[in-house]
């Protein structure tokens, strides 16, 4: 029989105005099971909450309403002061009085009567409340990064730092990402490398961090605080231990017409290559696609040069496995080619590039060594044209988001072009000039007023070569839509920022959601930046949108903190608010018949097969588990599952019915 | 169908299979569902347009799954029932050979359950044309009209639950109705108990009933409970595209788009 | 099988020789030529700006009369009618509400079963395949393919060809013998029905089509319009007075071309109604 | 004869619409007392029995609310939701039931404005529609006994 104690409360006078407290007390008490009920003045207070612990000491409740504000305020409060007193916290419910009764409706009968509802409608949950304990899983304190970029750089690094271990896999030969690609940066033009590399040496000497370059994510099981990662390190063809990094094999290599991939396709690498000089590890790979040895079975120059011996044609990949408690994505984004835009000539056009091959061309390690040159002759552009939104912003590209970084580059761009062309004319089409962040819009000003950029308002529709000049065919919309023709020597595409070839089955290994656009979805827009909605797999950088270079390391920083912020633990406690699958004595086991529909409502995979075997191994039945670490308690399998075997703990099927039940049923 | 009955034989004699499961002759001319396991007794088996009845029903009975693997004859309504059954992990290749007979009646064997499939695909699910008229006829009715000519149907039905047993989506070993932690369908005779009962089987159904009138057929009092389950087929063409059982596909309940349709959420 | 044809109205009036060279190169390979018994008019421009209901019912009727007349395919020459006709059949296909209202309007049944091929696609599925040793007077020429506005887009809709740089008809010249050149104005706006109220604007406009032909050396412009080929051939003194030059570079239909690649009598061609002399 | 007043029950989910009901409150918005909620974790636990069974314990109305499409705390139990939304729906249209008297509603934990006014206005339409007689009727009817034999 339950003994259950009603404790109303005024809430100084938020409640009492309108609802007669002393009656709704009163009537409770007659309820069947109500051991006790009292109203106080403030229930939250000191004096109040040891009400609700003597009451449960000296009567011996086994249950307690507390009729008062919302549980959202504190239900928390409630609880602890239960657990204080002995009593089972989750057999504890608050009935809403304030925010849903008292504050809504004016004083009189309905709105007790309704109060009194409410009180009764939780009595007869709590009949069926059970106590529950919360779920405690141990933390393995490793975390695995996937992505050298900047992101999982300083998400590494901060990790790194706190003193846990991290293991950092890149899916290139080195590390350092589209950043390491860069000339100069916004808004202060301090050069890209100059500030990176020191970073990336630090990851390479780092004691905590174990950096698996050439390397990328084979699979991922387990959950929060318990997963089990496999990676696979690609062959680099190469004994690591005994390299030096001479670079002999380099030099020597025959086949030296390879599109540079660091170099955006303006300049050759060799076929074993390190991808650019301040490559981290410094240590070259062999690009097994171009290689003669094992394209036709001849060469091994490399070998032969190589004065440690350290080449090994025969190696093959390994698959490393690794046991992680936390992981960070940082695996960026890429960009539109220019061949995606028919209209700016199917990328047929040489001298029409992207942003990012502009960077190489503006950057002193470049194919030009920092000369603005156009691939198609080499000649100095005189006069230079830069397309914001090239496929952004455009629904019809199937695009229609900012790609948010654009704006600013290309107002470097011009910049850098004006710095070092000083007879040279840019021009910039823009929509709009988004220009926000900190010195940002100052900067795009710079561009325009001291450096003489001429920004047009309007889009371009065309772009045709005609005696060596590309003509691009425009309209300037704050001259009323005037259309422009400009005879230019090379054109820069602001080309869309997308996510990451294979973002989506790298999404699918993980278990995490993405977007329409496959870029990786955030727990919440707002307040959940950084977490994905498997707990314990964090965010960083351009991989769940178009990040700039400070956001990406600040996300990465947050992303760090939350992956500190788990290894500061043991162990994990959560709320025991969870789906349970029932189980029952042999031979039924279980009332599941394992159709395992509800794997796929789940939104946080949580649920699993579970096979049930006799003593000789032999599989009697499988069904459905719930993995606790998992689980988020949102209930959408139990409302699915057809023989009502899972039930969530805290909203069971026994209660939520009851609830309906008692509010219609007068007493 | 000699072919049957000798390919039946084969597969007994050389233990392919345990157990075969077709039709027989039944008494009253009527047919019967008939599970050979013996070679020679395979001679009984016989197939004409009398055998309606969904034998996939069979499949998952703990009796008959418990005698090894199994064959099944099996016309177009139980093969998309086996392929339905599949995705939900109740039968696979290793428990289950499908001796499929065409709508033209002949036979073919299908090596997996995947070929089952793509045969399947070949056939739309229709309603049809006379059970179409009559779903067009309650939608035309009033609100209230429908509420008396449903209360009026279900009012006889007694719970006995054939329509349970002959509907080869009913396998669970605990359905809703023997729930009774809370009791979510009072167990007598009553016409809400009863509406509750039949709209909790269309929901259940819904994405996962092949419409082979199995329940209908079953129904000792014509109660016309299929067209609860025909007028969710029909929504589910409507709102989520046209329903086929897949074996990969996840099921259409248990999935979502964004972007589903809907008129009257506020 | 016979196919069916719609000549729509320039095609029986300023643009004769369109059809005659149509017909002539079908006859040539035996294709048979049904024209489609008391067509109307597809509702280009007027209607379609004016009228949404009208400007379907006005191709539907056209595609009601083909299906009567048991026609499968019909071509169309005329890119604006076969804009017309192919945008008419995808609007009543996806919406039922809509056909049936045009059902109503035309008195006349109408199910969507009728194919509709533009010039490039009749060609391409009945003559190109036979053009084996068919060329007797190869086109030794270099020209420019000039595609318009109508011939390929809505690509949503048309779903046929590049709509920014489309290549079907430089594939075909090809074949002709001739040397198509790649230029920037293959598909710019000709000037289309501004052809008699604002001349000017089409001398402007279709005079920048012929100098970018002419610059890259161009010695005809292939066209599948009879609007693209009024503005081009009919306005050149419009063309000529914007270009402050005399440009005589003919411009011609694809089946005017490969009529002569063909060896067809150059009158069954109607070369000789042109404005512009046809020196090729 | 006392007007009549509709007993109306809420089931919503515990982020956004019982949230939002909350913000209700704390701007004291007004609005009728005929309604009475209960809180579950997300719409896809609000499994569709218990509306009927609502209805079976003299329920005039409903009110099934939860967050907006992509605003779900849990990501897609309202998507999930809304699905089962849709059939369940159809199905009571098509068996009768006064689907009139099932208000679905999207209210988010900012709405507090919105909460009062789909309590109102559903309060107002159900006050127009009457009690919910039909069902009443024969969920008083009798068990009936059945031979066996």
């Amino acid at each position: 029989m339950s003994k259950i104690g009603v404790f109303v409360c005024h809430c100084g006078e938020n409640i009492s105005a309108t609802v007669d407290c002393a009656k709704v007390a009163e009537t409770a008490s007659k309820y069947d099971g109500v051991a006790f009920s009292v109203d106080y003045k403030y229930m939250c207070s000191d004096p109040g909450q040891s009400l609700i612990k003597s009451a449960i000491a000296e009567k011996g409740l086994t249950g307690v309403v507390v009729a008062a504000c919302s549980p959202r305020m504190h239900e928390p409060t409630f609880r602890k002061a239960c657990a204080e007193a002995g009593l089972n916290p989750y057999m504890c419910e608050m009935a809403n009085l304030r925010e849903h009764c008292s504050w809504v409706h004016e004083k009189g009968e309905a709105t007790t009567e309704k109060a009194t509802d409410l009180v009764r409608i939780l009595v007869e949950k709590v009949k069926y409340n059970q106590s529950l304990n919360e779920i405690r899983v141990p933390v393995t304190k490793t975390a695995l990064v996937i992505g050298g970029g900047i992101a999982g750089i300083q998400a590494s690094l901060d990790i790194a730092n706190t003193g846990h271990k991290v293991i950092l896999i890149e899916k290139d030969p080195s590390i350092g990402g589209h950043m390491s690609q860069l000339s100069e940066t916004f808004p202060t033009l301090d050069c890209s490398q100059c500030i990176l590399t020191p970073r990336m040496v630090e990851v390479a000497q780092h004691p905590n961090i174990t950096l698996y370059t050439y390397a990328e994510l084979e699979s991922l099981e387990g959950f929060i605080g318990n997963f089990k990662a496999k990676i696979r390190r690609k062959s680099k063809s190469l004994d690591e231990k005994l390299c030096t990094g001479c670079g002999l094999c380099t030099t020597k290599c025959p086949t030296k017409k390879i599109p540079s991939e660091f170099n955006e396709g303006l300049g050759n690498r060799p076929a074993i290559y390190v991808p650019f000089p301040q490559a981290v590890p410094n240590k070259p790979v062999i690009d097994r696609i171009h290689c003669t040895y094992y394209t036709k079975g001849k060469c091994r120059i490399c070998e032969k040069v190589c004065p440690t011996q350290a080449i090994r044609f025969d190696q093959e990949d390994q698959i490393v496995e690794v046991e992680v408690g936390a992981l960070v994505i940082a695996t960026g984004f890429n960009i539109k080619q220019t061949d995606f835009f028919p209209e700016y000539g199917y990328g047929k056009y040489p001298d029409v590039i992207t942003g990012l091959q502009f960077e190489r061309l503006a950057s002193a390690s470049g194919p030009t060594l920092g000369e603005i040159r156009r691939p198609s002759d080499g000649k100095i552009p005189e006069k230079i044209v830069f397309l914001a939104c090239a496929g952004s912003r455009d629904p019809a590209k199937g695009i229609p988001y900012c790609s948010k970084i654009c704006c600013m580059y290309i107002a470097k761009h011009a910049m850098l072009y004006q710095h070092k062309v000083h007879s040279g004319k840019s021009y910039v089409f823009y929509m709009d000039i988004r220009a926000g962040g900190k010195m940002y819009e100052e900067f795009v000003r710079r561009a325009i007023e001291d450096d003489g950029v001429n920004y047009i308002r309007g889009r371009v529709s065309k772009i045709y070569e005609k005696n060596g000049k590309l003509i691009v065919n425009g309209a300037d919309t704050l001259l009323g839509a005037m259309p422009i023709e400009i005879e230019a020597d090379m054109v820069v595409l602001a080309t869309a920022g997308i996510a990451n070839d294979g973002a989506e089955e790298l999404a699918q290994k993980l278990h995490i959601s993405y977007d329409p656009y496959r870029f990786f979805a955030e727990a919440h827009p707002k307040l959940k930046p950084v977490e994905t909605n498997t707990a314990g797999i964090f965010l960083a950088g351009a991989c769940q949108a178009p990040r700039d270079i400070p956001e990406s390391v600040s996300m990465a920083s947050g992303a760090a903190v939350k992956v500190a912020c788990l290894f500061s633990q043991d162990e994990l406690t959560r709320e025991p608010i969870i789906a349970v699958v029932n189980r029952q004595a042999p031979p039924a086991y279980s009332s599941c018949v394992g159709c395992f529909l509800c794997v796929s409502a789940c939104p946080y995979q949580a649920i699993e097969k579970e096979e049930i075997r006799n003593r000789n191994g032999e599989l009697i039945k499988s069904i459905a588990k719930v993995n606790p670490g998992l689980c988020q308690g949102c209930g959408t399998c139990v409302a699915f599952c057809r023989t009502k075997s899972i039930d969530i703990q805290g909203y069971t099927h026994e209660q939520m019915y009851t609830e309906v039940l008692a509010l219609l049923n007068e007493y | 169908m000699d072919d049957l009955r000798k390919r039946a034989k084969e597969l007994l004699e050389t233990s392919a299979v345990k157990v075969v499961i077709g039709y027989e002759q039944g008494t009253a001319n009527k047919t019967r569902a008939l599970f050979v396991e013996k070679a020679e007794d395979a001679d009984c088996l016989i197939f004409d347009s009398r055998c309606v009845q969904n034998l996939a029903t069979y499949v998952t009975k703990r009796e008959v799954k418990d005698k090894g693997k199994m064959a099944i004859t099996a016309t177009l309504p139980v093969m998309r029932s086996i392929i339905q059954l599949a995705s939900e992990f109740q039968v696979n290749d290793n428990n289950l050979l499908v001796l499929g007979i065409t709508p033209e009646s002949k036979l073919v064997e299908f090596k997996n359950l995947s070929e089952v499939e793509t045969f399947v695909h070949q056939y739309q699910i229709e309603i049809d044309a006379k059970n179409k008229e009559m779903l067009d006829k309650i939608a035309k009715m009033t609100q209230a009209e429908r509420w008396k000519f449903w209360i009026d149907e279900l009012s006889p039905c007694f719970k006995c639950y054939a329509c349970r047993a002959a509907c080869p989506m009913c396998y669970c070993h605990r359905c809703t109705v023997d729930f009774n932690q809370p009791q979510w369908i009072p167990v007598p005779s009553h016409e809400l108990g009863n509406l509750e009962w039949h709209i909790m089987r269309a929901i259940h159904l819904t994405g996962r009933c092949i419409d082979c009138d199995a329940c209908y057929n079953a129904c000792p009092l014509a109660i016309p409970i299929n067209l609860l389950t025909k007028r969710m087929l029909e929504d589910v063409k409507i709102n989520f595209g046209s329903y086929q059982p897949s074996i990969k596909a996840d099921h259409l309940m248990s999935t979502y788009k964004p972007d589903d349709k809907e008129n009257f959420i506020q | 099988m016979t196919l069916g044809f719609y000549p729509g109205c320039s095609l029986k009036g300023s643009s004769r020789e369109y059809a005659e060279s149509v017909l002539a190169v079908a006859k040539a390979f035996d294709v048979e030529i049904e024209e489609i018994t008391d067509w109307n008019c597809c509702g280009a421009t007027a209607a379609h700006n004016l009228n949404k209901e009208l400007s379907l019912a006005l191709p539907a009727r056209i595609l009601s009369l083909a299906e009567k007349q048991g026609l499968k395919e019909i071509v169309v020459p005329c890119a604006a009618c076969y804009s017309r006709l192919t945008v008419t059949k995808h609007e009543l296909s996806k919406d039922p509400l809509l056909k049936a209202t045009v059902i109503e309007a035309n008195g006349l049944d109408y199910s969507g079963s009728v194919s509709i091929l533009n010039i490039i696609q009749m060609l391409d599925k009945y003559i190109t395949p036979n053009l084996g040793g068919r060329v007797v007077k190869p086109f030794d020429h270099k020209v420019a393919c000039y595609y318009g506005c109508l011939l390929v887009r809505p690509h949503e809709i048309l779903k046929f060809d590049r709509e920014e740089d489309p290549q079907s008809m430089d594939i075909l010249m090809l074949k002709t013998g001739a040397t198509p050149i790649d230029w920037a104005y293959k598909t710019e706006c000709c000037g289309a029905g501004l052809s008699v109220s604002r001349t000017s604007s089409v001398g402007r406009l279709s005079g920048k089509i012929i100098e970018d032909a002419k610059d890259r050396g161009a010695e005809a412009v292939i066209v599948a319009c009879p609007m693209c080929h009024s503005n081009l051939d009919m306005r050149r003194d419009a063309i000529n007075t914007f270009l402050g030059e005399k440009v005589d570079i003919p411009v011609l239909y694809i089946t005017q071309a490969l009529g002569l690649a063909l060896g067809i009598d150059r009158k069954k061609l109607g070369l000789q109604r042109h404005f512009v002399k046809v020196t090729v | 004869m006392a007007e009549f007043e509709p007993k109306i029950v809420a089931f919503v989910c515990n982020w956004c619409t019982y949230a939002g009901a909350d913000l209700t409150g704390t701007s004291r918005i007004k609005y009728a007392s005929n309604v009475r909620i209960l809180r579950f974790p997300c719409t896809g636990r609000i499994d569709y029995m218990l509306l009927l069974k609502a209805f079976d314990e003299g329920a005039d109305g409903i009110i099934v609310s939860g967050c907006h499409p992509n605003d779900c705390h849990y990501t897609s139990g309202n998507f999930h939701a809304r699905r089962r939304w849709i059939m369940f729906r159809s199905l009571c249209d098509f068996t009768g039931i006064d689907t009139r008297r099932i208000k679905f509603s999207w209210v988010s934990a900012a709405e507090g404005a919105k909460w009062a006014d789909i309590v109102n206005t559903t309060v107002a339409s159900i006050r127009e529609l009457g009690p919910y007689t039909e069902y009443k009727i024969v969920a008083n009817n009798p068990v009936k006994e059945v031979s066996h034999g």
